[in-house]
C-alpha cells in the first residue's frame, strides 16, 4: 500500500452552495467523531487518520470529479460523503471502478443502497424509508387521516411512496407536490384543506419538506387547526428550521436526532464536547458525521489498520458501532446502517428559540421493516 | 418604370401620405421637393419597404413590390441613401462599401470561402471609393469620419448596390460647398447612363433646378404639383408653401 | 468690435490617438452672431464640443465672459448660460416634443412654467412643433427634428449659443423664419455662434466669420468682407461661393 | 500558407498573442503527459469543452451580437441526448450516434423556432425571453424524471473503448513527469481534442466567411443591413442554428468525458455566466479569445480553493482576513475575477494583445 | 387623463373574474385573490427598486437580489435587538419592531447600493453585456459578504406577534401580514408615482439613457442623479427584501438569486420601467400563481413565463412600454 503509516479518508461534502451550513456540520461531526474514536490520538493500530476535505459544492459532475481524483491523485483509503444525493448517485459508479470504499453520509436517497448500489457503497446516515417508516409509525393510528404535502422531486415522491406502505391503519386522503422553491403555499394547502376538512377523525397534514422556502408559516397563519381540526404533522430538521415548529405546540412525528434525545454516553460526549467547541448544541448533521467516524474507526481496529477494501467489507458487513444514536449496524445485504428514530412531541420552551421536541418513545430498527431494495 | 399607385401611409390619426399616383422613367431625374414634415422621406420609405403602406402598390418594371419586404425590394432593384447617415459605424470605410457590393453579388450565404479570398468585391469596393473621393479614407472607421464625408460614403455604398432605380434623401446636407460638386457629378453620370431611374429629395433650388429633369411637390402628404422644373419652380404653391416667398401664409395646416 | 463673450486661446485637442485641434485661436464677440466656416473635416464640430467641454482641451484656454472654462464640466458650462445644437441633434426619440422643450427649459418645474409667449414665438417660427407637441420626437421628419433641435436651444434665453449646421434638411421658408429668429435673439443680447456650410444663410446672418482649416483657425474677420472678397473664398473654402445660390 | 488557410487567413495578429496560443494548444494536446493526475486532465478536458461551448456562443454574442441565455440550453440538450440514449440503449457506439443525432435535430428545431419567433423583437427582450425559456426548460428537465432522471440525473456506462476499464496497454506509459495511464480515458481525451480542434478550425472559416461579415454588419447596424438587402431575421436564424447546433456538440463531448448528466451539470445558469465570463476574458468577437479565455478561467475556478488554502494559511491569526481567505468563500474571489476582468479587459486579452501589436506596427511605422 | 390606455390595468380584474368560475367555490377563491393580490404587492415593492433601475436607467443590473437579500438580513438582526417589541402583543409595538428594521434596511441597502454604482455600474453605463457580468460578480460578492457576516445558513425571520394569524370572511380567511404587506405596496407606489410623474426625474432618467451628453449639455448633472436613483432603487429593495422576508418567516443569503428571474419577468410585462406596468405585471403574476397553482400545481412553475410569452405577443414592449429600446 502507498500510504505507510498513514490512513488517509476523504471527506466530499457541500462546503459551498446552498448545502453550506449542512456539510459544515457533518465535518465538524466527523472531526469530533474520530477524535473521540481514537481518543483523541487520531491513530489507528499506529496509523495516523489523514482526512482530506473536499468541496463538491453541491454539484454532482464536481463530486464524482473530486472522488476520482481523491482516489487516484490523493491515493485515499476510503472516502465519506456526500451531503446531497443527487452527488451521491453520480459518484457510486466511481467506488465501483476504484474498488474503493465510500461511506456515504448525509445524502439519503433510497436508490443508493437500492438499485444504484454496488458492493463498496455503505451507509451511516438514515434513508428516506427510515424516516419515512418512522414517521408512519407515529402517525399510523385507526383514527387518523392523512394528506400528505412533499417536494415535488425524487425526494418527495419517494418518501411519499415509503410512507404510504408503511401506513397501515391510518388513511391518506390526498398527496399534494409542490415544487422546490413554491414561494406561495396557499394554494396548494387550500387543495388539501378542501380534501381534509369534511373528513372525519383526527385530521393531519403531514409535510416531507426539504429546502427553504418552507410551508410551514402559511400553515401557522391559516390557522387550520382553529378552523378545522387540522394539524400539522411532520419530522425533524436542523435547529433554524425548528423555530417555525414553535408555532406548533403538540405538534407530532419522527426524528433522526435532537441532541436533548438520545441518552448513551457518546452522545453526552458529542454534546459536551460539541458545547466546549462551538458554545451551542450539536444539530442534525453533526451526529451523522459523529456516527460516521465511528463505523470507520470500529471498522479499522477491527482490521487492525489494514485499509485493504475486500477486507474491509468483509469487516464492516453485518458490523455494529456505537454512534450519538446508540448502536447501529451495517446490514448485510445492502450495507445500510439500521438505527433508531424518535416519535417526538413540540414543546414550546422560552428558554429556545426553536419549538423542543420531547420524546414520546424510540423507535428501535426493529419497529420498522425497512425493506431491502437492492440486487446483489 | 417605377410605379406607385394610391399610395397611402397613416400613423394613428396622421395621414403622412396621402394617395399619392406617380410613375417614374429611366433615364430620368425626378427631384421631390416640399415643406418639411410633407412626406418625402416617408414616400421613400414607402417605396423602399421600411414601412408598410396603408393602402396602395408599388411596382417596378410591372412587378408589384408591395408584399415584399425592404430586403427583397433591395434585390428587385430599389436602392436607397438615408438622410439622417445610417453607417455600420465600427466597420471599415472599404467594409461598409464592401458589404453593399457583396449583397449585390448575392454572395451573403456563402459560409465556406474566406471572405478576402473573393478578391472581385474587394476591387469594386475600391473602384466605388475611388469614385466618391474616399480612397484615402479607406481603412478609417466610419465612425470617425467627419459628417461630410459620412455623407459621401452613404452615397457610396448606394453606388455600389447599382440598383436600377436610386433614390436619394438630400444627399448634400452639410457637405462643404467644395464637395458637392463630387456629389453632383456623380448624379450627372448616372443620369447619362439613361437606364436609371433617380429620385432626388433636396432642399436646395439651385441643385434641383441644375438636375431635375421633372419636379413633383408633395405637401401635407399629397402630390400637388408635378412637370417641368421652371414651370413648378414658378407655381404658387412651392412659392408660398416652400419657398416662402410669401411670408403671410402659413407653412403648414 | 464689442468686447468678446467667447475666446480660444491655442486650443488643442485629441480625441482617443489622433491630434484633431491643432491650437485654434478664436474671439466671439458678444452679442453678435459669428460664423465658423470650413471643409468637411477641417474641426468645426470638434471646437464646439471643445468649447462645450464633451471633449477637454489638451492645451490651451478657453474663457467664457471672463471665466477660464476649460477644465470645467459640461453641465457647469450649460449652466454659466450656454446652448449647444449639435450636429447630430441630439433629440430624445422616446420623449415628445414637449418633454424634450420640457428638459431644455431648466427653469420650468412643469410646462406652465415655459414663457408662453416666447413658446408662441417658436411655435409661429416652427409652426410643426405646435402640430406635433405630443408625438415622440423619434418620429419626426429629418427638417422637424432639426427645429426641435434649434427650438430647445431657445426656449430660454441664454447669453451664448452654439449651434452646429442648422440649416441642413430645412426647407427655404424654415430657413428665413430662422434667420428672422437669430436677428430677434442679437437683439436681445445674445451670442451666437454658428458653424455653416450654406454660405447664403452665412452670408445674411453673419456679423463676423471664421474659417478653419486642418484643426486651425486660418482667417478671421467680417463677414462682409469675405462675402466680397470671391478670390479669398476660393482660397480659404476651395470654391467661389458665388457659384451656388 | 497552408496554415494560414487552416485558420481562413485570421491570423492572430500580435507575436504575443501567436506565442501564447501556441503554447496553450501545445500544452493541450499534450496535457495526459505534460500533467499527469486524473483532476489536471479533468481540467484540460473541461477546457477543450467550454472551447467549443464559447466559440459557438461567440458568434453569437461577438459576431451577430445576439444576447442569448438560452444557450446553455442547447449544451444540455447535447449532453441529455448522450445520456438518455447511452442510458436507454446500452452502451454501444450506436447509442452516441443516435443520441448525438436526435440531440442535434432538437436543438435545430428549438433554435429555428427561438430565433423566428423572438428574433423580432429588441435585443433586451429576446435576452429575457431566452432567460426564461433556459429556467423553464431547466425546470422541464428536472421534473420530467423518467426520461432525464430529474435532479439526480443520469449516470450511464460508454462502450468499451471509452471506459476506464479499457487498457491500451498493460503498462502505464512511463513519462517524464509521471506515470501515463494508456486507458479509454486517455482516449475519449483526444477524441475530445480531436473533436473540437475540428470544431474550432470550422467556426473559424465560418465567421471569415462572407456570411461571417454579414453578421458582423448585422450586429453593427441591422436596420443598415436590411437596407442593402440581407435579410436580418434569416441571417440571425442561421447564427441561432449554427451556434445551437455547436453548443449541442460541445454538450455531447461533456457527456461523454463525464458519463454523467444532470440539469445542474449542463444547464445551469451559472455555465452561462461562465461562458459570458470566458468570452469577456478572452475578447469579444475573436474566436481565439475562447481559448485563452477557458484556460484562464477553468485553471482559475479548478484551483482557487487551493490556492485560497494555501494563502489562507498564510494570514492566519490575522483579524477578518482569514474569514475572507478560507476555501469556502470562494466564490467571493470569483465574483471579484468577474469585476476586475470587466475592469481590466474591456477587449480582452486578445483584444489587448492585439492592441499592443498595432500600437507598436504605427509606432514603427512613424 | 383623456386617453389613459385601461386595457393592461383591466386584465387584473378579468383573470380574477375568470379564475372564479374555475375555482368554483367563492370562499376559496376569495382567499386565492387577496393571497395573490398581496403577493404580487410584495412581489412589486421587490421589483420597484429595478423599475428604476433596468426599467429607466437601463442597467441590467442582475445584483439587484443582493439588496433583496441584505435587507432581509438587517431585519434579522434589528428584530434581534428589538425582540421584546416584536413578541409584544400589541400592534403598536410590533410597530417599534418592525419600522425601525425597514428603515434600517432601506438605510444600509441603499449604502450598499451607493458603493455598488460606484464601484460596480459606474464603468459599464451603457453596456449591457459588461453590466451582466459585473453586476453578477457584485451579487456573487454580496451573498458571499453576507455569508460572512451572518453565516451560510437560513435563520428564522418571524412575523410579529399581531401579524400573525389571518381575519376570517366566511369561509375565507385573509392572513393579516398580507394585509398589511398591501398596503406598503400601494404606498410605494404611489410615492413612485408621484415623484416619476409629476416631477422632471423620470424625464431626465429616460432623457439621460438615450444620450447622456445631451442632457449634460442641456446643464444637469446627470452623474448625481443616477447615482441618486440607483440607491434609491437599492433602498426600495432593501424594503422589498424586509416584506419578503417576512412573508417567508425565513432567510437565505441565496434569496436574492432565488427571485432574480420573477422580478425580471415583472419589469418586462411591465414594459421596463413603467411603474403602473410593474404593478400589472406583478398583480398579474401574484394572481396567475395562485389560480394555476390551486387549478393545476403542475402548470403553476411555468405560469409566470407563459404569461410572459402571452404578454409579449400581445404587446411586444410590455404593458405600459416606456422607452423604445
Ligand atoms: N413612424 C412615424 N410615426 C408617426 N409619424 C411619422 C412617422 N414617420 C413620419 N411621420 C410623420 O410624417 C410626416 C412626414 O414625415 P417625412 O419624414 O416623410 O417628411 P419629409 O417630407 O421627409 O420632411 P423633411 O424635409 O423634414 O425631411 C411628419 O410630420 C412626421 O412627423
Ligand atoms: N470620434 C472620432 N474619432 C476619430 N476621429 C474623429 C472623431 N470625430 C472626428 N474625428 C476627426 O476629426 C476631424 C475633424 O472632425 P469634425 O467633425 O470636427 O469636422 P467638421 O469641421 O465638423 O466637419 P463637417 O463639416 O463634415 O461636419 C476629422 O478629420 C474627423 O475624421
Ligand atoms: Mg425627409
Ligand atoms: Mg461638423
Amino acid at each position: 500500500q502507498a500510504n505507510k503509516g498513514e490512513i488517509r479518508i476523504a471527506h466530499i461534502h457541500s462546503k459551498t452552495g446552498p448545502l453550506e451550513a449542512y456539510a459544515k456540520q457533518t465535518q465538524a461531526g466527523l472531526m469530533m467523531g474520530l477524535n473521540y474514536a481514537t481518543g483523541g490520538t487520531m491513530m489507528v493500530a499506529g496509523k495516523k487518520i489523514v482526512v482530506i476535505e473536499k468541496d463538491d459544492q453541491g454539484k454532482p459532475d464536481v463530486g464524482k470529479s473530486l472522488l476520482a481524483a481523491a482516489y487516484a491523485d490523493d491515493k485515499v483509503d476510503l472516502a465519506i460523503g456526500p451531503t446531497a444525493s443527487p452527488v451521491a448517485l453520480a459518484m457510486l459508479p466511481v467506488a465501483e471502478e476504484y474498488r474503493k470504499i465510500l461511506l456515504v453520509e448525509p445524502a439519503v436517497a433510497d436508490s443508493i443502497t437500492g438499485d444504484k448500489w454496488n458492493k463498496y457503497i455503505f451507509r451511516t446516515g438514515r434513508n428516506s424509508s427510515q424516516d419515512a417508516a418512522a414517521n408512519a409509525v407515529a402517525l399510523d393510528a385507526p383514527n387518523n387521516v392523512i394528506g400528505v404535502l412533499a417536494n415535488d422531486n425524487a425526494f418527495g415522491r419517494d418518501a411519499v411512496k415509503a410512507s404510504k406502505d408503511f401506513t397501515k391503519k391510518a388513511k391518506i386522503v390526498h398527496e399534494e407536490y409542490l415544487p422546490v422553491g413554491t414561494t406561495d403555499f396557499t394554494a396548494g394547502l387550500l387543495r388539501l384543506v378542501d380534501k381534509l376538512k369534511d373528513q372525519p377523525g383526527n385530521k393531519y397534514i403531514s409535510v416531507v419538506w426539504s429546502g427553504a422556502p418552507t410551508p410551514f408559516p402559511k400553515i401557522a397563519e391559516m390557522e387550520l387547526d382553529k378552523r378545522y381540526g387540522i394539524k400539522l404533522a411532520t419530522g425533524g430538521n436542523i435547529l433554524p428550521a425548528m423555530v417555525a415548529y414553535k408555532q406548533f405546540p403538540g405538534m407530532e412525528g419522527a426524528l433522526y436526532y435532537y441532541f436533548g434525545i438520545p441518552k448513551n454516553p457518546v452522545n453526552d460526549a458529542m454534546v459536551a464536547e460539541h458545547y466546549r467547541q462551538f458554545k451551542q448544541p450539536p444539530d442534525f448533521f453533526t451526529a451523522g458525521g459523529f456516527s460516521a467516524a465511528m463505523a470507520v474507526v470500529t471498522a479499522l481496529k477491527k482490521t487492525n489498520g489494514d485499509t485493504n477494501s475486500e477486507k474491509l467489507i468483509q469487516t464492516m458487513e453485518g458490523m455494529s458501532f456505537d454512534t450519538p444514536k446508540g448502536t447501529m449496524t451495517f446490514r448485510k445485504e445492502d450495507h445500510q446502517a439500521m438505527q433508531s428514530m424518535y416519535h417526538f412531541k413540540i414543546k414550546a420552551d422560552p428558554a429556545f428559540a426553536w419549538g423542543v421536541p420531547e420524546l414520546v418513545r424510540e423507535i428501535k430498527p426493529g419497529d420498522m421493516n425497512i425493506p431491502i431494495r437492492n440486487k446483489r | 418604370m417605377l410605379q406607385t399607385s394610391n399610395l397611402t401611409v397613416r400613423f394613428g390619426g396622421h395621414v403622412a401620405v396621402n394617395a399619392v399616383s406617380c410613375g417614374f422613367a429611366p433615364g430620368t431625374l425626378t427631384a421631390i421637393v416640399g415643406p418639411n414634415g410633407a412626406g418625402k422621406t416617408t414616400y421613400f420609405n414607402l417605396i423602399s419597404g421600411q414601412i408598410k403602406a396603408t393602402a396602395g402598390t408599388v411596382t417596378l418594371d410591372g412587378r408589384e413590390l408591395t408584399p415584399l419586404s425592404a430586403p427583397l425590394r433591395t434585390r428587385a432593384g430599389l436602392g436607397r441613401a438615408f438622410q439622417l447617415t445610417n453607417l455600420f459605424p465600427q466597420l471599415s470605410v472599404r467594409e461598409n462599401v464592401r458589404m453593399a457590393v457583396q449583397a449585390r453579388a448575392g454572395a451573403g450565404l456563402d459560409f465556406f470561402r474566406i471572405w478576402s479570398d473573393r478578391k472581385d468585391l474587394l476591387d469594386q469596393a475600391d473602384d466605388i471609393l475611388r469614385t466618391v473621393a474616399l480612397a484615402d479614407k479607406a481603412e478609417a472607421r466610419a465612425a470617425s469620419l467627419p459628417h461630410g464625408d459620412q455623407r459621401k460614403l452613404e452615397v457610396g455604398i448606394l453606388m455600389a448596390l447599382d440598383p436600377k432605380v436610386y433614390m436619394f434623401d438630400e444627399p448634400t446636407a452639410g457637405m462643404s460647398v467644395d464637395e458637392v460638386p463630387v456629389i453632383l457629378n456623380l448624379i450627372r453620370r448616372l443620369k447619362a447612363d439613361k437606364s436609371k431611374t433617380i429620385l432626388l429629395v433636396e432642399h436646395k433650388m439651385d441643385v434641383v433646378r441644375e438636375l431635375s429633369d421633372r419636379i413633383i411637390v408633395l405637401h401635407n402628404g399629397e402630390l400637388v404639383a408635378d412637370g417641368e422644373p421652371e414651370a413648378v419652380i414658378a407655381s404658387p404653391v412651392v412659392q408660398q408653401a416652400y419657398l416662402g416667398i410669401n411670408p403671410e401664409e402659413e407653412v403648414a395646416a | 468690435m464689442t468686447q468678446p463673450l467667447l475666446t480660444l486661446e491655442g486650443v488643442h485637442t485629441h480625441i482617443g490617438a489622433y491630434h484633431i485641434l491643432h491650437g485654434v485661436d478664436l474671439a466671439v464677440p458678444a452679442n453678435q452672431l459669428t460664423m465658423l466656416l470650413g471643409r468637411n473635416g477641417a474641426g468645426k464640430t470638434t471646437t464646439l464640443r471643445t468649447i462645450m467641454g464633451l471633449w477637454h482641451a489638451s492645451r490651451g484656454r478657453i474663457t467664457l465672459a471672463g471665466q477660464d472654462i476649460t477644465a470645467k464640466a459640461t453641465p457647469d458650462i450649460a449652466q454659466s448660460g450656454v446652448a449647444y445644437v449639435p450636429e447630430s441633434m441630439g433629440i430624445f426619440a422616446d420623449l415628445s416634443v414637449k418633454e424634450n422643450m420640457l428638459l431644455a427649459a431648466r427653469g420650468a418645474r412643469s410646462i406652465d412654467g415655459i414663457d408662453t409667449q416666447r413658446l408662441e414665438w417658436i411655435f409661429d417660427m416652427f409652426p410643426a412643433m405646435k402640430k406635433f407637441w405630443l408625438h415622440p420626437a423619434g418620429k419626426l421628419s429629418g427638417g422637424q427634428k432639426q427645429m426641435l433641435a434649434v427650438s430647445r436651444a431657445i426656449v430660454e434665453p441664454r447669453q451664448l449659443l452654439l449651434i452646429d449646421e442648422p440649416s441642413k434638411g430645412l426647407a427655404p421658408a424654415i430657413i428665413q423664419n430662422m434667420i428672422e429668429a437669430f436677428r430677434e435673439l442679437k437683439v436681445a443680447q445674445t451670442t451666437i455662434l454658428l458653424v455653416e456650410q450654406n454660405f447664403n444663410f452665412a452670408r445674411q446672418l453673419g456679423d463676423s466669420v471664421a474659417v478653419m482649416d486642418d484643426g486651425r483657425v486660418v482667417h478671421s474677420g467680417a463677414m462682409a468682407e469675405l462675402a466680397e472678397d470671391s478670390a479669398l473664398q476660393a482660397r480659404l473654402l476651395g470654391l467661389s461661393l458665388g457659384a451656388h445660390q | 500558407m497552408v496554415l494560414s488557410r487552416l485558420l481562413s487567413h485570421d491570423l492572430p495578429r500580435s507575436r504575443w498573442l501567436a506565442l501564447l496560443l501556441t503554447l496553450l494548444v501545445l500544452g493541450l494536446a499534450f496535457a495526459p503527459f505534460l500533467f499527469p493526475g486524473v483532476k489536471a486532465l479533468n481540467v484540460a478536458a473541461k477546457v477543450l469543452i467550454f472551447i467549443a461551448l464559447v466559440v459557438s456562443f461567440d458568434l453569437l454574442l461577438g459576431y451577430t451580437g445576439i444576447v442569448s441565455f438560452a444557450h446553455t440550453m442547447f449544451f444540455g440538450i447535447g449532453a441529455y441526448g448522450i445520456a438518455i440514449s447511452a442510458s436507454a440503449l446500452g452502451p454501444t457506439w450506436w447509442a452516441l450516434v443516435v443520441g448525438a443525432v436526435g440531440a442535434l435535430l432538437l436543438s435545430f428545431l428549438l433554435s429555428l423556432l427561438i430565433g423566428l419567433f423572438s428574433l423580432r423583437v429588441r435585443a433586451i427582450f429576446f435576452a429575457m425571453i431566452t432567460l426564461a425559456v433556459a429556467s423553464a426548460f431547466l425546470t422541464l428537465a428536472s421534473q420530467l424524471s423518467d426520461i432525464t432522471g430529474g435532479e439526480d440525473g443520469l449516470t450511464f456506462r460508454l462502450p468499451e473503448l471509452l471506459s476506464p476499464g479499457f487498457a491500451l496497454m498493460e503498462e502505464d506509459f512511463q513519462g517524464p513527469f509521471g506515470a501515463v495511464p494508456l486507458n479509454g480515458r486517455f482516449i475519449t481525451y483526444y477524441l475530445l481534442f480531436v473533436s473540437v480542434v475540428v470544431m474550432f478550425l470550422v467556426m473559424l472559416r465560418i465567421v471569415n466567411s462572407p456570411f461571417g461579415r454579414v453578421l458582423q454588419a448585422i450586429r453593427e447596424n441591422d436596420f443598415r443591413a436590411e437596407a442593402l438587402g440581407y435579410r436580418v431575421v434569416v441571417y440571425r436564424t442561421l447564427s441561432n442554428v449554427i451556434a445551437a447546433s455547436f453548443a449541442t456538440l460541445a454538450g455531447c463531448l461533456l457527456a461523454l468525458w463525464l458519463r454523467y448528466n444532470g440539469p445542474d451539470t449542463s444547464l445551469s445558469f451559472e455555465i452561462m455566466l461562465d461562458i459570458l465570463l470566458i468570452v469577456v476574458i478572452g475578447g469579444m468577437g475573436t474566436l481565439y479569445g475562447a481559448i485563452i479565455g477557458s484556460v484562464v478561467f477553468l485553471v482559475a475556478q479548478s484551483y482557487l480553493q487551493d490556492l485560497l488554502r494555501w494563502l489562507g494559511g498564510l494570514f492566519e491569526g490575522l483579524p477578518l482576513l482569514p474569514a475572507l481567505l478560507t476555501p469556502d468563500r470562494w466564490l467571493l474571489w470569483l465574483g471579484l475575477l468577474f469585476v476586475l476582468s470587466v475592469y481590466h479587459f474591456p477587449t480582452g486579452v486578445v483584444g489587448k494583445l492585439r492592441e499592443r501589436a498595432a500600437h507598436k506596427a504605427t509606432k514603427e511605422s512613424t | 387623463m383623456r386617453d389613459f390606455d385601461w386595457k393592461p390595468v383591466a386584465l387584473v380584474p378579468l383573470l380574477a373574474a375568470l379564475a372564479l368560475p374555475a375555482v368554483g367555490s367563492g370562499s376559496t377563491w376569495l382567499t386565492l385573490t387577496v393571497a395573490g393580490l398581496a403577493m404580487g404587492l410584495i412581489v412589486f415593492i421587490i421589483a420597484s427598486g429595478l423599475t428604476l433601475v433596468f426599467g429607466l436607467m437601463d442597467v441590467l443590473n442582475f445584483g439587484h437580489g443582493v439588496f433583496i437579500a441584505l435587507g432581509a438580513f438587517v431585519a434579522v438582526s434589528v428584530f434581534g435587538g428589538l425582540n421584546a417589541y416584536a413578541i409584544a402583543d400589541s400592534f403598536w409595538l410590533n410597530l417599534v419592531a418592525l419600522v425601525p428594521a425597514m428603515l434600517a434596511a432601506m438605510v444600509v441597502a441603499g449604502a450598499v447600493g451607493l458603493v455598488f454604482e460606484r464601484v460596480i455600474v459606474r464603468p459599464v453605463y451603457g453596456q449591457h453585456l459588461k453590466q451582466i457580468l459585473i453586476t453578477m460578480g457584485g451579487m456573487i460578492i454580496g451573498e458571499e459578504l453576507i455569508k460572512v457576516v451572518w453565516g451560510p445558513g437560513q435563520l428564522a425571520l418571524p412575523l410579529p406577534e399581531t401579524l400573525r394569524g389571518s381575519f376570517l370572511l366566511g369561509d375565507a380567511s385573509i392572513e393579516k401580514y398580507r394585509l398589511l404587506a398591501m398596503a406598503v405596496g400601494l404606498a410605494v407606489f404611489a410615492a413612485m408615482v408621484w415623484t416619476l410623474n409629476r416631477t422632471k426625474v423620470g424625464l431626465l432618467i429616460r432623457a439621460g439613457v438615450q444620450d447622456r451628453e445631451m442632457v449634460e449639455s442641456l446643464g444637469y448633472r446627470i452623474r448625481r442623479l443616477f447615482v441618486g436613483v440607483f440607491v434609491a432603487g437599492s433602498a426600495l429593495a432593501g424594503l422589498g427584501g424586509v416584506m419578503w422576508g417576512l412573508y417567508q418567516q425565513t432567510v437565505l443569503p441565496q434569496m436574492g438569486a432565488q427571485v432574480n428571474v420573477l422580478i425580471f419577468i415583472v419589469i418586462i410585462i411591465g414594459g421596463l420601467g413603467s411603474t403602473l406596468g410593474a404593478l400589472v405585471g406583478a398583480l398579474l403574476v401574484g394572481l396567475m400563481a395562485n389560480y394555476t397553482g390551486f387549478l393545476m400545481p403542475k402548470v403553476a412553475l411555468f405560469s409566470n413565463i407563459a404569461l410572459m410569452v402571452a404578454i409579449l405577443l400581445w404587446r411586444p414592449q410590455g404593458v405600459y412600454p416606456v422607452a423604445n429600446r
